[in-house]
């Protein structure tokens, strides 16, 4: 484990943006990875849980994570100042060979898309983002789409909100494609919630596309030990921990 | 000075006649077959890596969820997935070639057949130091649970083991409804060299969001530091019973958790769920077992070993 | 607001054929007789109070130290300390006369006839509603633990007692050797009203400071939000093996944890070390257990009970 | 349980200072008496720590505790404008009805004696108080010695110390009463360690005396539920956190 210091705190609705001093873990994330963040001193709750890595660089990184349940209400009430112990960076990132790239996240899954939206900035790699979020609760994560010279970016919000596109993710694609026809090598990148990635799956647009995806698993140790966080795939089970979180969409099974 | 420290204290231990260069032991399941957690533990400063329990074929495992936690304590039905004796010869006994720490293999069947077949073709494997017969884990349907329920079926499944096993033979114990004590004098009776004690203990979870049952296999077991009472009472008995070798676990976090398991009686220490918190709680055990018996100024730890009486 | 809205769950329960104005018991040895707690708590809002264990003669109970702290649990070794039948009865009963909540009364006794005896002094007294049997204490030498050792026994004891009680009659159970599916069927057979799931599970603690064993006898019982797991398990496959009323405890600390036990099986809960931590947890619970039904738009407590299959 | 609401926050050595605010603990309090202290919002340590009572005035009262494991470790970490879960005042005070008091305080045991000198002063009662400290370490606990005009103040040291008298609280009380022979209504309350009190209990010089000892037990509730707390007395075994924590030292059997 190393010791991240906190030394940024934004609250963002119900979500919390850490940004963190820890020279181990920023030298050596890439977009896509993530940490394994100790939650409590004591011995309750015991394990750590896994957040991904909002950006990166230097000597510093950051964390959005949404409060739900234990674990991150205790890593909440964190301020600027403590530390915080973290292990990572861990599991493999997003390939940065694409000669254009479109993201589309949902909800949560803006976090490791808004790093690998960076990254293709900084590389001169043209990139479009299109996040879509619940309801008006969310909206504040309009903040994390990158704004990128040639691309697009567009949020939208399933509940109607003044100003808004009105619909999900999958509706922003459809809509776009309409427009801007997907160019053949155009590299899709995508994460958020279960329903959406399932449909994303299905979706004749990105048929015979390359997809690369995000998963979420429940977690035991993050670094592929315990085979607690297996998912059904093509071959079988695969650990989200160590064969991804990162993989071809076209591996899930659903 | 905290490692020149360290050497003032004697931390060898032994397994019957297997020594162990200090008595941190790698529970089985929480380390991979080695090479996963090798990147953040050096495996040469443990006393032993146990592996992930083999079968003799490939197992998938239980579906997803697999892991669930409690109050200070973790729930998990990972249903003994792993990649089979074979798989394991060819793509990890290589890699632990490579250390010089004692090797463990935990091993499990559906049957004595499958169990005989298994020991037979890993105890042929020149790196493997002892085998780790697992006749306590409750997550699957034929997991060698049932081996455990009657002295006799437990007689007959590790004599034969015996027969066949060189190396040196653990018979890792769990929950059960044998008495402890009676169980462990058998196991000696019948010339195993070592117990490791305890697997985790039979639990269950709620799934609140949709008011059913968590795991589909219903029950799961529980370990992590919930359960350290609970573990050092059965080796507590388990000791008082016999003088078989102990391999003493069940929650143990802290280097005063691993002095209490050798206070009741156990001459080794197993460390499985902490090594989910932090891949290198073992060696952060170790270091604080001896820093512990240092300032105590003992010399060997063969002083503390079955002093709680 | 919240107490108007708590009116909208239906939250009576029945054990058998008592009704219970809600599902929240207080469990034995952590509400003292009554008196002890009800500056903190109002006794007439819960469901029920299980006074402490109470044995025919008073008993003085284990030497200190009797409390030790493990994770997320507790280990206790208080030895059944209680004022005898008669006494309390003198000095308890006037004040539960006052309450109109229900009183289950815990008893023990050493043998068949002082359990008997107890029993039937206590059955006579009206404000009495119903009497449990604890046969798993770990912490007494012949604290009923034995009578839990063989269904013989048990059968033996609990149908002598059926004979004698008229109130309400419950079997507190505990982790036992017998098969606890195989205890609620025959505890059913006798025509025990309900069973109390689970009393403490024997551990072991160790004392660092003197590298002893912490408590004098040795062995203690562990309770608190560390066993809630097993506990969930044991109240699911005793309420799947047999229809009897189920009390389920266990470190219930929380609305949902009660709901849990509710719906494995059980029909009302226990609160035990909890209270110790804060006095009025049980009403808490009960708080939150009834908004976290009013959340999901459940009318009726009996259709979350035993749902999670 | 209460709410109090740190206060202010004061490092004494290996002791931590509380004042808190909470006018139902406050209002209620004597010296002598104790609360139940949570000392995590997660479930692990589970059990409340009992703590005496430094001082309590209007809303306020104050706690001083010894940092010497896991639950005050996690106690120290708390800051000004945190929240305290408290339960009390708990157990029985020291009786005030002394003409005429010598305090013996040892170590922590400084604490409720504090408070009662404290009060004895605003009685105008004369009170002397001897507080003995092992060693160095403790010696800035000489600040809880409360000045009364007619009394004698002493604090006294195991170790050699600079300006301090040199010996135990036992050692300070012989060489006391042998300059000012104590009268005989004055009445003895003592608080400290367990070979302290034991010494005292066999010591001529309070042969036949009124003393009142306030005593520690390992405690489960500190309410008088669970029977944790119970230690040998004359009459068997007593529960300290409810027939005590103050009683007659010639009750307490060693
Ligand atoms: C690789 C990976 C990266 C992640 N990155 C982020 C991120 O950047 N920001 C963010 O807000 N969240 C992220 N998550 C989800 C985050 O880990 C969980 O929200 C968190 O662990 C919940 O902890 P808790 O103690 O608050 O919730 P709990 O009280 O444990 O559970 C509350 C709810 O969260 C769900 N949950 C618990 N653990 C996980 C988990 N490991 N994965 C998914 N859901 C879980 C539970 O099923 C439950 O419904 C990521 C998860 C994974 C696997
Ligand atoms: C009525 C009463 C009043 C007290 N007042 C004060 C006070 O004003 N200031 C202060 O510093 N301490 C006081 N104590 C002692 C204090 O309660 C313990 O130091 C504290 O509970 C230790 O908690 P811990 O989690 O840090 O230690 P743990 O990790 O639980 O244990 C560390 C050590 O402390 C001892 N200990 C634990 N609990 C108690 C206990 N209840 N009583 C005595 N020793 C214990 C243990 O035996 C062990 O040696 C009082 C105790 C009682 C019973
Ligand atoms: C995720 C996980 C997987 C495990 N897999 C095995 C296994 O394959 N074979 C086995 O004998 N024990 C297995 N165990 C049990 C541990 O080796 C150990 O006996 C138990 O967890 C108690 O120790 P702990 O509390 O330190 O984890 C597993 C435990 C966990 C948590
Ligand atoms: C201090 C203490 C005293 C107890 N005394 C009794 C008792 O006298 N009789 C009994 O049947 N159970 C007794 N129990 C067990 C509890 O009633 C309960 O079954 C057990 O603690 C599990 O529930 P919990 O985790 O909510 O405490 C006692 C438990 C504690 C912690
Ligand atoms: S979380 Fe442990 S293997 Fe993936
Ligand atoms: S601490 Fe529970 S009765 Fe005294």
């Amino acid at each position: 484990m190393n010791e991240a210091v906190i030394t940024g705190k934004q609250i963002v609705g119900n979500f919390i943006e850490f940004t963190c001093t820890c020279a181990e873990v920023a030298q050596h994330a890439v977009p896509g990875q993530f940490v394994m963040v100790s939650v409590s001193p004591t011995l309750d709750p015991f394990l750590n849980r896994p957040l991904g890595i909002l950006w990166a660089k230097d000597d510093s990184f950051a964390l959005l994570f949404e409060v739900v349940g234990r674990g991150t209400s205790l890593l909440a009430c964190l301020e600027k100042g403590d530390t915080l112990p973290v292990l990572g960076p861990l599991g493999n990132g997003y390939s940065l060979d694409a000669s254009s790239a479109l993201l589309l996240a949902g909800g949560r899954g803006v976090v490791t898309l808004h790093f690998l939206a960076r990254r293709f900035k900084e590389l001169g790699i043209p990139v479009s983002m299109l996040c879509g979020v619940r309801d008006s609760s969310e909206i504040m994560l309009e903040r994390y789409i990158i704004e990128c010279e040639s691309g697009l970016r567009l949020f939208c919000c399933e509940e109607g909100v003044r100003g808004l596109f009105q619909g999900t993710v999958v509706d922003a694609l459809e809509e776009y494609a309409a427009l801007h026809p997907l160019a053949p090598e155009t590299v899709i990148y995508t994460c958020g919630p279960e329903g959406m990635l399932r449909e994303l799956a299905m979706h004749p647009l990105l048929e015979k596309r390359r997809v690369e995806v995000s998963l979420e698993a429940l977690m035991g140790c993050g670094f592929g030990v315990c085979m607690s966080c297996a998912r059904k795939s093509t071959e079988g089970y695969m650990h989200i921990c160590s064969e991804g979180p990162v993989c071809a969409l076209s591996e899930v099974t659903w | 000075m905290c490692s020149l420290r360290g050497y003032l204290v004697n931390i060898k231990t032994r397994l019957g006649t297997l020594e162990l260069a200090n008595p941190l032991v790698l529970a089985s399941g929480t380390a991979g077959y080695g090479r996963e957690i090798a990147p953040y533990l050096d495996l040469n400063r443990v006393g032993a890596i146990t592996v992930k329990g083999l079968s003799l074929f490939p197992c998938s495992g239980n579906p997803p969820p697999r892991i669930y936690e409690s109050a200070s304590g973790v729930l998990n039905s990972i249903g003994l997935e792993n990649k089979g004796v074979e798989r394991f010869i060819q793509e990890d006994i290589p890699f632990l070639e490579t250390l010089s720490t004692r090797v463990f293999v935990n091993i499990w069947g559906t049957d004595e057949h499958s169990y005989r077949d298994g020991a037979r073709t890993l105890t042929a494997i020149e790196r493997i130091d002892g085998i780790e017969i697992n006749v306590s884990c409750p997550n699957v349907e034929k997991g060698g649970a049932s081996f455990a329920c009657s002295l006799d079926s437990l007689a007959s499944l590790i004599g034969k083991l015996r027969k066949v096993v060189t190396k040196t033979l653990i018979v890792k114990l769990g929950p059960m409804k044998e008495d402890i004590g009676a169980v462990v004098i058998l196991l000696e009776q019948l010339g195993v060299d070592a117990v490791s004690i305890t697997n985790t203990f039979p639990a269950l979870a709620v799934n609140l969001s949709n008011e059913r049952l968590f795991f589909s296999r219903k029950t799961a077991g529980l370990s992590g530091p919930a359960i350290k009472p609970m573990a050092l009472r059965m080796v507590y008995e388990a000791t008082q019973a016999s003088s078989i070798p102990c391999i003493g676990m069940g929650g143990i976090s802290s280097g005063t958790d691993a002095v209490e398991f050798l206070l009741v009686g156990a001459c080794a220490v197993g460390v499985g769920t902490a090594t989910l918190k932090n891949p290198a709680a073992a060696l952060e055990i170790l270091e604080g077992m001896q820093s512990w018996m240092e300032g105590r100024g003992i010399e060997r730890i063969e002083e503390i070993i079955g002093k709680a009486r």
